[in-house]
C-alpha cells in the first residue's frame, strides 16, 4: 500500500498520534472552541467529555477537515499537517464517525465502503476489489456485515460497524468517534468496545466523545474534559472516579443516581391491550402491544431503538393511528379517524413528551412563548374568539421557563436558539405543569449533559409522586433502570416481559432487549 | 387505423419526444445530484435561440448548436450559484431563469434580427438534415421490420439519435462508473459524500453542467432539427413536460425514454386526431390539447406515491455533524 | 437570520437585492445599445410622475397585492403556488359570470358578489391541486404548473363556444352591464388628477383590506398559528394534532380565492368583460413580489408597488423607446426573482458578516 | 400626426402585422409624412395602449385586428376628436371607420388554385387560433377546393384555441406533416407565425404551400404556391392618406376581390407554378364572384360551413 509506506516514512514512532496546539473557532459570536491544546498517544483510547455545546464535536470536525480552525495547528505523528478538507484528513490516517451516520441509505454497502475511495474511473473493478479486503478487515476485527446489502435493511449497529470499515478501508491509523453508543443496545456497545480494543491491539488510535462516564471509565486510557470551548482537564482514567469527571465538567457536584422514594401506585391510568400497527411501508411496527400504567408509578420501556418504542408512544400521542384497544381511566380511546389526534389526546390529559425534540416538540423557528402553547392551540385561556392570546401565551411562558430554569430565561427568543438541553427543558414544561394523568416521555436525556440530567429527572420524579402516570422510553438502560418503578422490555413490536428494578439487571435486560428470554440464560 | 397511420404515427412520435428525451435526461442528471430544475424550459427556450441565431449568422448548424449549449450552460452555471454556492430556494432559481429566458431570447433576437424576436429562417447547412441510416433501403420491402427502420427509425436528424444514444449512456454514467455512483450519493446524501473526502459542491456543479449541455441539445433540436428557427416561447410547456417525464420515469434513464415516448406519442395522436370523437359525441380541440397536461396530472396522482425522488433533493448542502 | 436586525432583514437586503437587479437589467438596456439613465427616467416618470401613470401603477399594484398574497399565504404553510395564473383566469370567470347572470341595479351590491364569486372559482381551481398533495403526495409545483395550462384551455373552450358573443369574433364576454361595473378612480378621486382613462377602481381598497385581513389570519388567529407550524415543520404539527390534509387544503383554498380576486380588480374593475388572457402573467409576478414581500402582507404591498410601477414604467418605456420591447418587463422582473429569492445569500452573507464586524453578539 | 398600433405577434410576423406596417412605410416613402407606432405588449393592454395612443394626439389611430373591437367601443367616445381605423371589425361609432376583407371570397380562389395543383385530390388547411375568423379563411378555401374538385378531400386543423396558437411553428410543421401522411399535397396556411412552420414543412417535404396575409411566396420559392394577399398595407395607406386629404369616411367598409382587397400573389417566385389554365381558371371564378354568379359561404355570418 503505497499510501501507508509514505505516511509511515514521515512518522516519528515516538511523537504522538495526534496533537492539538492552541486550537480556536469561534461561530459568529459563539466561540465554540478557545486555545484548545491536546494530545493523543499512539495506540491508546481517549476519551472526550463534556457538557452539550462544550464544542467537543466541533474541535472534532476541525480534526476531520469539516471545519477550518481560526487559529492553531495540527500535528500528525509528530508533523504539522494542514487539514483543509476530508480528504486531506483521509490522506493523513485519520477516520471519523459521526453521531448521525454519513452513509447513503439505499446504496449496498460495498457502495458506501468504495464511495470517494474508488481505484479508477470504472465502478467494477473497485467494488472487486473492496469486496476481498471487506471480507478480510471483517475476519480480522469481528465486523461482519454482507457487502451486498442495502444499509437501509441493517440495524443501527452494522450501519455503525460500516461506518467503521469505511474508515479501515481508507486505511485510517486514527478513528474518532462521536457519542458512537447514544443508538446501541448494550451488547452492540459491548461489541463495539471489543472492536475498538482490537484496534488498539493493532496500534490504532482512538479518540472518542461521550456523555457516558461509565464507558469513558470502561475503555479509555486517557480522558479528556471540555468546558465552555476550553480544554479544562486531561487526566490518566485509571486516576479518576466518575464523580470527579462529573464535577469536572459541569463545575459543580452532580447527583449520579436518582434519588427517589418508593412508588405508591393506585388505579390503572393507562391500558393497552393486543395494539397492532403498520405503518405506510407495510411494516408492522407493533404487533399485539399489552401493557398498564398506574397511578404514581413510572413505567419503563427498555429497548432497542427501532423495535416498537417508538411506535407505542405515537399511538398514544395521537401521531400515528393504529387497531387494538386503548382505555385511559377505563375509557377507551379512538386510535383512528376523529379523535384519534394530538390534540385530543391532550385534551383527554395525556401530556407526550416526543422522543425527537427537534423535528416533533418543538417549532425551531417559533418564540419560546409561541412554543409553550405549542400543541395546546386550542384551550380557551389561550384565545380570544378566532384570535390567538398572545399576551396570555407570553405571560403563561414567562412563568414556565422561570419555574424550569430554562436558559437564558427570555420568552422572546426563538426556540432554536436555545441549546439542547433547554429546549427540552421548554418541552418539558409545557407538558409536565398541567399535571397531565399520563405522561409519555420519550428518551427524555438523549444528548443532554448530566447538570441537566439530574433535573430532567428529578421533575419526573416529582410529577409521580403527585399520583400521575409515567410512561417512559428509552435506550438507556441504566436510565430505565434508575427511573422505572416497573420496566417493561420491547422487542420487534412486542412486549416482550416486564421486571422489577430490584429484581433484575442489565444482563437479563439485555438480553430481553435481543429478543432472548432473560431467565433461560 | 391503418398500418401506415401507425407507421406514421410512431415517426412523429420519435421526433417530438426526442426534445421531450433531451430535457427529461438532463432534469435526470441534475435532480439525481439533488439539484431540483424547473428552470429547464428555460434553458431549452435559450438554447434554441442561440443555436438558429448562430446558425443564422454563420450558416453552420455545428456552430449554432455549439452557440445553444453554451447559453444553456450559462445559465444552469446561474442555476449552479443560486442553489449550491449560495443555497438558494431552487425552485425560484428555476422560475426566474424560466422568465429570464423568456425575455431575453425575445429582446435579443428583436435587437439583432428585428424580426419580433424570430430568428431569420434557417436553410441548408444551417439546419440539421436527415439522415437515413445504413441498409434502411435494403430493408423497406421487409414486412413489419422494414417500415419500422426505414420510416420511423431512419430519416431523422442526427440529435434524434443522439438522444436515443443518450439514453444507454446515462445508465452506464450512472451504474457503471465512479462518477455515477458518487453523482447518486450526491443526491441521497451529501453528507455521506463530504465525508468521504469528495466535494458536493463540485459534483453538483458538474451534474448541473451537463444538463445544460443536455438542454442545450434539446432547445438546438426544437430550433434547428424540428423547425427551421426561433419563435419566441418555442420551448412551449415541453421542459414542464419533460419534468412530468421524469418524475413518471422515477428518475430512471430507460423509464425516462418509455415516458417520453408515451408524451411523444400523445402529442402526435393529438396532432393527428384534433377533431376526435368519442361515442358519437365530438371532443372539444381544446381538450385534446390540454390532454398531456390532465394526463400529467393523473400520472402523479396515481403514481408518484411510489417513485421516491432522491431524497436530498431541493435542499442546498449545508455542512452539519 | 438572528444575527441581522430586522430592518436590515426586511428592507436593506431586499433593497440592495433590487439595486443588483436593476444594475443588471441597466446592463441589458446598454448591451442593446440605449441610454440605462434615460430608459430609467422614463420608467418612474411613467410610472409615478403624473397622475396618469398612478392610475396604472396602483391598478395594476392591486392585481399583483392579490396574487401575490395569494403566494405569501400558501407559502406559511410552505406550498409553493404556481398555480396563481389558472387561478386567478378561474376566477375571472366567476366573476364574469356573476356579473352577467343577475341584473345588477348598483355597483355596491354587485362588488360582494363578485368577490363571492371570484374567490370561490379561484378557490376551486386550487382545490384540486391542493387535495392530490394532500392525500396523493402530487408535488404541486408541477400540478398547479399543469393546471394554468388546463384552465387556459378550459377558458378558452368556454370563451369561444359558451360565452363569446354569438356572431363576434373575438373569444371575449359581452360587457357586463352597467350596474355590474365598478367605480373608477376618476369616479371616486377625479379630484386628484385621475382621468377616465385611469384603470384604477375601487377593488384597490378591497386588495388592501386583503392585506390587513392576511395579516391578522397568518399571525393573530389561531388557524395562521397552524398554517405557520405546520409549514415550519410537517411531523411537528402532526404531534400537535394539527391536521395537515386540513392545513394544506385551508391554506390552497385562501391562497385560491386571493388569487381568484384579482379578476375584481382585471376583469370587474377594469377589462369590463372577460377576454382571453385577463391575468397577464400576474399569477406569476406574485411569486416575485411574495418573495420580495417576505412573505409578510406590508411587504407583498410594498412589493406589488414597485412591480406596479416597474409594469407601468416598462410600458411607458416601450412606447418611448421602440427598441425597447415589452420583454425587456419580463427580464427586469426575472432579475428581480433571481437575486431577491434564489441568489438571496450572495447579499445575505456579506452583510451578516458586516453585521457582526460592527456590533457584535447583539441578538445572541 | 397618424398613429398605427401593431398587434400582438409584433410587426415582423411575415403576415397580417407585418403588412400594416409595409403599408406604412410606404406612406412615409411617398409622402415623407411620419406616423407614430406601438406595439401591443399583451391582450390585457390593449386598452391602455390605444389610449395611449390617442392621449398623445395621433390621429387618426389605426387598430388592427378584431380583439381591439370591444376596446374600441368603449373607448372611442372618450376621444370624439380622434378619428379611428379598425381593421377586420366593425365598431359602430361615430368616430371609427371599420374595415372588412373578404377573406372567403380570396380563399376560395386560392382554393380553386389548390385543387388544380392536387395531384392526390387531398388538400389541407392549417388555421393558426380557433376562431370564427380563421374558420372564414377555411370555409372559403375548402368552398374554393370542392368547386374545382367536387371529390377532393380538405383536411382541416387548428394549432390551438390559445394566442399562442399564432406562434407555434413547430406545431405548425407537425400539423403540417400529419396531413402530409394523410395525403395532402397542398397546404394553405392562416396561422400567423405558426404559418412559418408549416410552409417550411411543405418545402421539406416537397409539397406546395399557400401563405397567407402578406405576400409569403418568396419564403420558400418553388414550393409555395401562392398567397392570399390581403392588403391591409393599402387600407392602412388608405386610412393614413384619406385623413391628410380630408377625405375620412367612417362607418364600414368592405375590402374585397371587386377592389383588390384581397387576391392571389404572383410573381417571380410562383410564376412557374401556376399554370395558365389555372390562372384562367382562377380569374374566371374571380370574375364570377364580382359579379355574384358565384356565392361564396362566409362562415362568420352564421358559424357554419357548406363545405366541412
Ligand atoms: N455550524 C455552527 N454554526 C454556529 N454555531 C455552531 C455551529 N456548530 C457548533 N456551533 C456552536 O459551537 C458550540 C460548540 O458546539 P459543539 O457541537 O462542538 O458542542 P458539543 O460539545 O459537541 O455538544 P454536544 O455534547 O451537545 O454534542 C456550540 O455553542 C454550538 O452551538
Ligand atoms: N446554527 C447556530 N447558530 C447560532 N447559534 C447556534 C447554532 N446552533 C446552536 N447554537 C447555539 O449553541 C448553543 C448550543 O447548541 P447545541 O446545538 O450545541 O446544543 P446541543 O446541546 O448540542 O443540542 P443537541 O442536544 O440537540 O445535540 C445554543 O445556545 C444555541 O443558541
Ligand atoms: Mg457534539
Ligand atoms: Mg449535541
Amino acid at each position: 500500500m503505497s499510501i501507508i509506506n509514505e505516511r509511515e516514512e514521515r512518522l516519528d514512532p515516538a511523537a504522538p498520534a495526534i496533537e492539538l496546539r492552541g486550537i480556536s473557532k469561534a461561530f459568529g459570536p459563539v466561540q465554540a472552541n478557545s486555545d484548545i491544546s491536546m494530545k493523543v498517544q499512539r495506540g491508546t483510547i481517549h476519551g472526550i467529555i463534556g457538557e452539550n455545546g462544550a464544542g467537543k464535536s466541533t474541535l472534532m470536525s476541525i480534526l476531520y477537515g469539516f471545519y477550518k480552525a481560526d487559529k492553531g495547528e495540527i500535528l500528525v505523528g509528530g508533523s504539522k499537517t494542514e487539514i483543509p478538507d476530508s480528504q486531506a484528513a483521509i490522506r493523513a490516517g485519520i477516520g471519523m464517525v459521526f453521531q448521525h451516520f454519513k452513509l447513503v441509505e439505499n446504496f449496498t454497502v460495498l457502495e458506501n465502503v468504495v464511495l470517494g475511495a474508488e481505484e479508477g474511473a470504472m465502478l467494477r473493478p473497485s467494488l472487486a476489489k473492496a469486496r476481498k479486503l471487506l471480507t478480510d478487515l471483517a475476519k480480522e476485527y469481528e465486523l461482519n456485515v454482507d457487502p451486498e446489502e442495502l444499509i437501509e435493511n441493517l440495524s443501527v449497529g452494522h450501519q455503525q460497524r460500516v461506518e467503521i470499515l469505511k474508515a479501515l478501508y481508507r486505511q485510517a491509523d486514527i478513528l474518532i468517534l462521536d457519542e458512537p453508543t447514544g443508538v446501541l443496545t448494550p451488547a452492540e456497545a459491548d461489541h463495539l468496545f471489543r472492536i475498538l480494543r482490537n484496534l488498539r491491539e493493532e496500534g490504532k488510535t482512538i479518540v472518542l466523545i461521550t456523555h457516558k462516564l461509565g464507558e469513558i471509565m470502561d475503555v479509555t486510557d486517557t480522558v479528556s474534559v471540555m468546558h465552555h470551548g476550553k480544554m479544562t482537564a486531561t487526566v490518566k482514567t485509571k486516576d479518576t472516579s466518575p464523580e470527579e469527571l462529573a464535577e469536572l465538567m459541569v463545575g459543580r457536584k452532580v447527583l449520579l443516581r436518582v434519588e427517589k422514594g418508593p412508588a405508591k401506585p393506585g388505579k390503572v391510568v393507562l391500558s393497552v391491550k393486543n395494539l397492532h400497527l403498520t405503518d405506510s411501508q407495510g411494516v408492522q411496527r407493533l404487533k399485539g402491544v399489552d401493557l398498564e400504567v398506574r397511578a404514581g408509578e413510572i413505567l419503563g420501556i427498555a429497548g432497542v431503538a427501532g423495535n416498537g418504542q417508538s411506535a407505542l408512544l405515537e399511538v398514544l400521542g395521537g401521531i400515528s393511528e393504529a387497531q387494538g384497544e386503548v382505555s385511559l381511566h377505563g375509557k377507551p380511546l379512538p386510535l383512528s379517524g376523529k379523535g384519534a389526534d394530538g390534540l385530543s389526546r391532550r385534551e383527554a390529559g395525556i401530556g407526550h413528551v416526543p422522543e425527537d425534540r427537534h423535528r416533533l416538540g418543538l417549532i425551531l423557528d417559533f418564540k419560546a412563548w409561541e412554543n409553550i402553547g405549542f400543541g395546546y392551540q386550542e384551550r380557551s385561556e389561550y384565545n380570544r374568539g378566532p384570535l390567538m392570546d398572545n399576551d396570555a401565551l407570553r405571560k403563561d411562558a414567562e412563568g414556565k421557563i422561570e419555574r424550569f430554569d430554562v436558559r437564558p430565561p427570555n420568552p422572546e427568543l426563538e426556540a432554536k436558539n436555545f441549546s439542547g438541553g433547554n429546549q427540552q427543558k421548554l418541552v418539558l414544561a409545557r407538558e409536565m405543569e398541567r399535571l397531565p394523568d399520563l405522561l409519555l416521555v420519550g428518551q427524555p436525556t438523549r444528548g443532554v449533559d448530566i447538570g441537566a440530567i439530574e433535573f430532567i429527572h428529578q421533575r419526573i420524579v416529582e410529577l409521580r409522586d403527585a399520583g400521575k402516570a409515567i410512561l417512559l422510553v428509552s435506550v438507556e438502560l441504566d436510565e430505565i433502570m434508575s427511573l422505572s418503578d416497573r420496566i417493561a422490555v420491547m422487542f420487534d413490536g412486542q412486549v416482550m416481559g416486564e421486571r422489577l428494578p430490584s429484581e433484575t439487571n442489565e444482563t437479563e435486560l439485555g438480553m430481553l432487549m435481543a429478543g432472548m428470554d432473560g431467565r433461560a440464560a | 387505423m391503418d398500418f401506415s397511420t401507425i407507421i406514421l404515427l410512431l415517426d412523429s412520435t420519435l421526433r417530438l419526444a426526442t426534445p421531450l428525451l433531451l430535457a427529461c435526461l438532463a432534469g435526470l442528471f441534475s435532480e439525481r445530484a439533488g439539484v431540483l430544475d424547473i428552470g429547464l424550459e428555460g434553458k431549452m427556450l435559450a438554447a434554441a435561440f442561440f443555436s438558429a441565431a448562430c446558425a443564422a449568422v454563420t450558416g453552420s448548424v455545428w456552430l449554432g448548436l455549439l452557440a445553444g449549449c453554451g447559453a444553456s450552460l450559462f445559465l444552469s452555471v446561474v442555476h449552479g450559484l443560486a442553489s449550491i454556492t449560495f443555497r438558494g430556494n431552487q425552485l425560484i432559481s428555476g422560475v426566474a431563469i424560466n422568465f429570464l429566458a423568456a425575455g431575453l431570447t425575445v429582446l435579443i433576437g428583436q435587437n439583432w434580427f428585428s424580426l419580433g424576436g424570430r430568428t431569420p429562417p434557417l436553410a441548408g447547412n444551417a439546419r440539421f438534415q436527415s439522415i437515413t441510416l445504413p441498409f434502411a433501403d435494403t430493408l423497406e420491402p421487409l414486412p413489419l421490420i422494414g417500415p419500422l427502420y426505414h420510416d420511423v427509425l431512419s430519416g431523422h436528424t442526427i440529435l434524434v439519435y443522439v438522444g436515443l444514444l443518450a439514453v444507454p449512456l446515462t445508465w452506464w454514467v450512472l451504474f457503471r462508473t465512479r462518477f455515477g455512483l458518487r453523482l447518486r450519493a450526491v443526491g441521497e446524501n451529501p453528507g455521506a459524500v463530504d465525508t468521504a473526502g469528495v466535494s458536493v459542491i463540485k459534483l453538483r456543479y458538474g451534474a448541473v453542467l451537463i444538463c445544460g449541455i443536455l438542454c442545450g441539445l434539446a432547445g438546438a433540436y426544437l430550433a434547428t432539427g424540428l423547425s427551421a428557427g426561433f419563435v419566441k416561447d418555442m420551448s412551449a410547456g415541453r421542459g414542464f413536460i419533460a419534468l412530468a417525464a421524469l418524475i413518471f420515469a422515477k428518475w430512471r434513464p430507460w423509464y425516462a425514454l418509455s415516458a417520453c415516448l408515451l408524451f411523444g406519442l400523445l402529442d402526435a395522436l393529438g396532432n393527428r386526431f384534433q377533431n376526435a370523437e368519442l361515442l358519437g359525441i365530438a371532443i372539444p380541440v381544446q381538450f385534446m390539447q390540454a390532454l398531456p397536461y390532465i394526463l400529467t396530472v393523473v400520472i402523479l396522482a396515481g403514481f408518484v406515491g411510489k417513485a421516491t425522488p432522491p431524497r436530498a433533493g431541493g435542499a442546498a448542502y449545508v455542512k452539519e455533524r | 437570520m438572528d444575527r441581522l436586525p430586522k430592518w436590515a432583514d426586511i428592507l436593506l437586503i431586499p433593497a440592495i437585492n433590487l439595486l443588483l437587479a436593476l444594475l443588471v437589467s441597466g446592463l441589458v438596456i446598454a448591451l442593446i445599445g440605449e441610454n440605462p439613465f434615460q430608459a430609467m427616467r422614463i420608467m418612474i416618470n411613467g410610472a409615478v410622475g403624473s397622475a396618469y401613470g398612478w392610475g396604472y401603477t396602483l391598478y395594476y399594484a392591486t392585481n399583483f397585492i392579490f396574487t401575490g398574497l395569494a403566494v405569501a399565504v400558501a407559502f406559511h404553510a410552505r406550498l409553493f403556488n404556481i398555480g396563481g395564473e389558472g387561478q386567478a383566469t378561474l376566477g375571472g370567470l366567476g366573476v364574469a359570470l356573476v356579473c352577467m347572470m343577475l341584473p345588477w341595479p348598483h355597483w355596491s351590491l354587485a362588488l360582494p358578489a363578485a368577490i363571492i364569486g371570484g374567490a370561490l372559482f379561484g378557490a376551486a381551481w386550487a382545490a384540486i391541486p391542493a387535495y392530490l398533495q394532500a392525500k396523493r403526495g402530487s408535488h404541486i409545483v408541477i400540478t398547479t404548473i399543469m393546471f394554468n395550462f388546463i384552465a387556459s384551455a378550459l377558458l378558452v373552450y368556454l370563451l369561444v363556444n359558451v360565452l363569446k358573443v354569438p356572431g363576434s369574433m373575438a373569444p371575449e364576454t359581452p360587457r357586463f352591464p352597467e350596474g355590474a361595473r365598478l367605480p373608477s378612480a376618476f369616479e371616486f378621486a377625479g379630484w386628484l388628477g385621475f382621468t377616465r382613462s385611469a384603470p384604477l377602481n375601487v377593488a384597490f381598497f378591497v386588495a388592501i383590506l386583503c392585506c390587513i385581513g392576511v395579516y391578522y389570519l397568518i399571525w393573530r388567529t389561531r388557524l395562521g398559528y397552524e398554517i405557520r407550524a405546520y409549514g415550519w415543520s410537517q411531523p411537528a404539527a402532526v404531534y400537535a394534532g394539527i391536521s395537515p390534509y386540513k392545513i394544506i387544503m385551508v391554506s390552497m383554498l385562501i391562497s385560491g380565492g386571493l388569487a381568484g380576486l384579482m379578476a375584481v380588480n382585471a376583469v370587474q374593475g377594469e377589462a369590463e368583460r372577460l377576454v382571453i388572457d385577463s391575468v397577464q402573467g400576474a399569477g406569476f409576478v406574485g411569486i416575485a413580489v411574495a418573495l420580495m414581500g417576505r412573505s409578510h402582507p406590508l411587504g407583498v404591498f410594498l412589493a406589488a408597488l414597485l412591480f406596479g410601477m416597474l409594469y407601468q414604467g416598462g410600458a411607458e418605456l416601450e412606447f418611448e423607446i421602440p427598441a425597447i420591447t415589452k420583454e425587456m418587463v419580463v427580464v427586469i422582473q426575472s432579475l428581480v426573482i433571481l437575486f431577491t429569492g434564489a441568489l438571496d445569500n450572495m447579499v445575505r452573507l456579506p452583510v451578516e458578516r458586516m453585521f457582526l464586524r460592527i456590533g457584535p453578539g447583539k441578538d445572541a | 400626426e397618424p398613429g398605427l398600433v401593431i398587434d400582438l405577434g409584433g410587426k415582423f410576423d411575415k403576415s397580417f402585422n407585418e403588412s400594416a406596417y409595409t403599408g406604412a412605410q410606404r406612406w412615409v416613402e411617398d409622402t415623407g409624412g411620419s406616423y407614430k407606432e406601438t406595439e401591443l405588449a399583451s391582450e390585457a393592454q390593449r386598452e391602455q395602449t390605444m389610449r395611449r395612443m390617442a392621449e398623445t394626439g395621433a390621429n387618426p389611430v389605426v387598430v388592427l385586428g378584431f380583439a381591439n373591437i370591444s376596446t374600441l367601443e368603449k373607448i372611442a367616445a372618450d376621444y370624439p376628436e380622434t378619428m379611428f381605423t379598425i381593421i377586420d371589425g366593425v365598431v359602430d361609432e361615430p368616430n371609427v371607420q371599420s374595415i372588412l376583407f373578404s377573406e372567403h371570397e380570396g380563399s376560395f380562389l386560392v382554393g380553386v388554385l389548390a385543387a388544380m395543383a392536387s395531384e392526390t385530390d387531398t388538400v389541407s388547411f392549417v388555421g393558426g387560433m380557433d376562431v370564427p375568423l380563421i374558420s372564414k379563411f377555411a370555409c372559403g378555401y375548402a368552398q374554393g377546393v370542392k368547386a374545382q374538385a367536387p371529390d377532393a378531400n380538405v383536411i382541416i386543423n387548428m394549432t390551438g384555441t390559445t394566442p399562442t396558437a399564432w406562434n407555434d411553428p413547430v406545431k405548425g410543421g407537425e400539423l403540417t406533416r400529419s396531413q402530409i401522411s394523410q395525403g395532402s399535397d397542398v397546404v394553405y396556411a392562416a396561422a400567423g407565425g405558426t404559418g412559418i412552420g408549416v410552409l417550411q414543412a411543405a418545402a421539406d417535404e416537397g409539397i406546395y404551400s399557400i401563405g397567407v396575409d402578406s405576400n409569403q411566396n418568396h419564403l420558400h420559392p418553388g414550393s409555395v404556391l401562392t398567397s392570399m394577399v390581403k392588403r391591409v398595407d393599402n387600407a392602412v395607406y388608405e386610412a393614413f392618406e384619406s385623413f391628410e386629404d380630408g377625405n375620412f369616411e367612417t362607418g364600414v367598409q368592405v375590402l374585397d376581390l371587386s377592389n383588390d382587397g384581397v387576391a392571389y400573389a404572383v410573381d417571380e417566385n410562383n410564376q412557374d407554378l401556376l399554370t395558365e389554365d389555372m390562372i384562367a381558371t382562377a380569374e374566371d371564378f374571380k370574375a364570377k364572384i364580382i359579379s355574384g354568379e358565384v356565392e361564396v359561404h362566409d362562415y362568420t355570418s352564421d358559424g357554419s360551413c357548406p363545405a366541412f
